[in-house]
């Protein structure tokens, strides 16, 4: 205990002159209704690729290198929208449930909001994310403009189960064509299978009512299904003996093989990882330990294992998986990584719990080809030069 | 799944048609009205060339028609031509969504008119060919037999 | 199939008759760089009550009857301040580690975001929260009002106990006296074995670096210990062989018991729950099917287990847990409940992994009194009136 | 724990000496200087009376004296007099944190002055009674012993 006296009290009269920081001296800002980030993080924004024709049209990206922990922000989840975010007003918008139903019946966001909920959180990835890697160039891009078509939330809502419960279903009614109050009219075909086992009708995300841009104030959460099937600010679910055949499930989120052929209504997001840090464009500033960090996730379940390579895939270690580990959802894994200053690459791949391991790069394209456009979820490969510089390689 | 409270309001046959505009390959779903390709080249030049460009090609929006490299080449056209199995979406996505910056303006003549137009300017009907609730569902579109499910077990028999 | 195909041809004339929305009809809002709620979700806010004087002096409650699942939104985390929000600038903010270790160290920001990290779902309580439970009288008020100085968030930071062993410890290091660097310069003593156990060095909050009234650019998480503890724009570790005996630590969070003596250094807090639906100042339309849904928490653990009484405590019921069910987390709960339009009063009772069991009211007052102030954990009773409209009361 | 890379800088003690504020009971860490409750009174009635009240009572801000409810009683006075178990914390906070709208605006002699009218008008020392480091720690407050651990494990013997 002398020691800490006699530091204190001797140097008394120096200390005056290190003055205390501004923010120590004056009394801070006020409380305030709804927070927002530190004007210092400013940075950290969705980066936007919209049609300059029509700034609706477009898609902007969740930037997973700038992020940590697997819960995404509302604010920074990924957005895809086809003609513009629709300004609903909740009190005038219902949803409909017609066609190969006992009785079409028709509810208010109030009267969902009565309904028994369920939460649980769950990744949304957008069919069309990664499609850089079907480029023969490593795209040069941070990583959440290469990957950051996806997004984790917590998802609040009445599980769709329970409505088409209260409608009754017609022996035939297979489908369920599940369409937007957007306008687009944005709408998909989803098998009955899927819409009685996980699917939600959305109302929370991540504590709070649904934002605008992600279908406030109600949205179809098919857990694990690609993107374009979550369907946003839904208004209408037709009953039916077959799919619709809509734009988005033909023109669009299919994949062309090289045969020619078509792989239709592909649906599940295939187990998924990458290094979020460090990443494409970030530097290591010099040889020693370094914190990986990445995320890896499945449509099908929970991930089991992600190994790490950081000698381009001739050997892997399994990383640590932060909890909770759960299914269809982002999860966080970890490796601490001791560089020597050589050149290195860097690869994650994840296991999930069908057993299902992340395809190398050059397997997928092998049985895909190149214009298949979605769906990709080959192994991520970063390289680290000699100078700490971290650029995207396909290797 | 747990019981609600059984909150739904019945919906009207007039309601749901009013809301309802899904069309099926096989037709249903399809109004009353129709157009042929000459009548839709008037609705094309004047709301979607902006975009699409003139004949379907060449704008900043979708590229419709002029596709030409087959889907196995490097650097495969996915138009309607090429693409697109059903001529039941061309007529839905045009009465949902487009013209882009007003859509649910157009008549349901109109519809049919540039869907016919767009067939006809990707070669799949003629100039004159009358498109309504009964031709429609007939045609069969080049790429008709061009995809494979991925889950075959949920394809409708 | 011919019945879809009538309903649908045969009376499109009429369909007209019924035109889409605006948003169906216009394009949308253009994409956007950084989200925010809904307009019409305005009234969902953090409440303020501060100092007339100081408007940085108060507290913020988070509206935790108007929010679902678990995760709460960083916009409407809880906020307790002392002398304001400091506006820190990270580039200068640094942490000093000093007093009984081996070697004094000081680490900035960027340096930190180089360390091995976890993440971690956890809460957050005000050691003040609910404290209106104390009063004869029950406060008629949002839920959020009176039991909102509590929120979860998933928090991902360095372990304490890693900057910890790179300054070493001397051998009577048994506290740590941390310090905010704000205007108040909050400063609270934690005994070293929580420091070495699951205390986060945190840096991001729900995904993204802290927001700035949850202590950016770096705070004390300590899970499951009262709120004053988990030190915001931390600056400051000084080891010791004693507890500093703050004002924070003896003159406030220390409760006051009957007889005289008060309860010092308390740090945990304890198992509780709330049903924060339906809660005082909702109405029940009428009788029927009512979900109910709140939330546990417990410092010591997981939840095990949550009971719910529709009859004031009479009889109860096993409420059931939405997953995740993490340690020293929020636990949603939930119970669909048959009301028969008769008075009602509802209750619910959570027991931790521990085995202990949230206690009622007149327990709690029994045994510390009414004016310990801090660590109210009494069960929660709300009636339900012949009416539907719902109030608080002790029963 | 992970091992992390080792970037702490060391810490010069001029720097650490800068930082500390902290005070402990046994008045480690108070700075040189000193104060008495008749100057205090200077202090206080310009820059603490406008909130806390003429005398340490009545304003807007916490009671700083004036308690007379015993802790026992009905309405329990929980002020530095009643309630406070040490006298360096009065100090400490001081420095560290008041006046609210100037916090770090005194210097050393004006903490221990301000420190000793409080004590004061708590009945605790006498108005012309010096608090210096030596001094301070050696004041025994009222409810010294008011205050019971919650995990006595915890408790420095
Ligand atoms: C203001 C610009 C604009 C106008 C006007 C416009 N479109 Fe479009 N169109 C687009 C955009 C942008 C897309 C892509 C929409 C998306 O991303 O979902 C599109 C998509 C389409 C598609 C689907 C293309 C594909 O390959 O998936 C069709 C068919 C189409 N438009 C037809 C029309 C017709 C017919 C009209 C006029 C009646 C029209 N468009 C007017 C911008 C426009
Ligand atoms: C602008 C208003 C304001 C001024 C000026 C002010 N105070 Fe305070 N004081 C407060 C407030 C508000 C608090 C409660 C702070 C909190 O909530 O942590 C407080 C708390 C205190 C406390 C702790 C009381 C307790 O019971 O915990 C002391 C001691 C104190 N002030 C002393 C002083 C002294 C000495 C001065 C002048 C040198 C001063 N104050 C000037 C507003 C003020
Ligand atoms: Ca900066
Ligand atoms: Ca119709
Ligand atoms: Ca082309
Ligand atoms: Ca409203
Ligand atoms: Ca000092
Ligand atoms: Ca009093
Ligand atoms: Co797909
Ligand atoms: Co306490």
């Amino acid at each position: 205990k002398a020691g800490l006296a006699v530091t204190g009290a001797a140097l008394a009269g120096t200390a005056q002159a290190v003055p205390p920081p501004p923010w120590m001296t004056r009394p801070g800002a006020p409380l305030s209704n709804y927070g927002q980030p530190s004007p210092h993080e400013r940075a950290v924004i969705r980066w936007i690729a919209a049609n300059a024709d029509a700034p609706g049209n477009g898609i902007s990206w969740t930037p997973l290198e700038r992020l940590e922990g697997i819960v995404t922000p509302s604010g920074l989840h990924f957005e895809r929208h086809h003609n513009g975010v629709p300004q609903i007003d909740p009190a005038v918008h219902r949803l409909a449930v017609h066609g190969r139903v006992g009785k079409a019946l028709s509810f208010g966001i109030d009267d969902l909001l009565r309904y028994p909920m369920t939460s649980r959180l769950c990744f949304i990835e957008c069919g069309g994310n990664s499609n850089a890697g079907w480029h023969q160039e490593p795209m040069q891009a941070p990583a959440g403009n290469i990957h950051g078509l996806a997004s984790c939330s917590e998802w609040t809502g009445v599980p769709l189960a329970t409505v088409l419960a209260e409608c009754g279903l017609q022996p035939n009614a297979q489908w369920l064509i599940a369409e937007g109050a957007d306008a687009a009219a944005m709408n998909v075909s989803i098998p009955l299978d899927k819409a009685l086992d996980d699917a939600l009708l959305a109302l929370y995300q991540n504590g709070e009512r649904l934002r605008p841009e992600n279908g406030y104030p109600l949205r179809l959460v098919l857990p694990g299904w690609e993107g374009v099937t979550n369907v946003k600010w839904l208004h209408r679910l037709q009953l039916a003996d077959q799919p619709a055949m809509a734009r988005n499930e033909t023109a669009k989120y299919t994949e062309l093989l090289p045969s020619g052929q078509a792989r239709q209504f592909s649906f599940v997001m295939e187990a998924k990882s990458l290094i979020t840090r460090p990443s494409a464009g970030q530097a290591l500033p010099g040889p020693g330990l370094h914190p990986i960090s990445g995320l890896a996730w499945s449509g099908r379940g929970a991930i089991r294992r992600v190994e790490v390579s950081t000698d381009g895939g001739k050997t892997w270690q399994d990383a640590a998986l932060d909890s909770p580990v759960l299914p269809k959802c982002f999860t966080r894994f970890r490796l601490s990584w001791r560089w020597d200053g050589s050149p290195a690459i860097l690869k994650s791949r994840a296991t999930d719990e069908t057993g299902y391991v992340q395809p190398e790069r050059q397997i997928l394209v092998a049985e895909r080809g190149r214009h298949g456009y979605f769906h990709y979820n080959a192994i991520v490969s970063w390289a680290v030069a000699a100078d700490g510089s971290v650029s995207h390689v396909h290797a | 799944a747990p019981e609600g409270p059984r909150l739904g309001q019945p919906l009207e046959a007039a309601a749901i048609s009013a809301l309802d505009i899904t069309v099926f390959p096989d037709g249903t779903g399809l109004p009353p009205g129709q157009g042929t390709a000459v009548e839709g080249k008037a609705v094309y030049d004047a709301k979607c060339a902006a975009c699409h460009g003139p004949n379907g090609s060449g704008g900043s929006a979708e590229e419709l028609a002029g596709g030409r490299n087959p889907l196995t080449s490097a650097e495969p056209d996915k138009t309607i031509g090429t693409y697109w199995p059903y001529a039941s979406t061309v007529f839905d996505f045009i009465r949902r969504a487009m013209p882009l910056d007003a859509p649910r303006s157009l008549g349901n003549d109109e519809v049919y008119a540039v869907t016919a137009y767009l067939l006809h300017a990707n070669g799949i009907i003629g100039e004159h060919d009358r498109l309504d609730a009964a031709t429609l569902p007939k045609i069969r579109m080049p790429n008709a037999a061009g995809f494979v499910w991925v889950y075959p077990e949920r394809q409708p028999r």
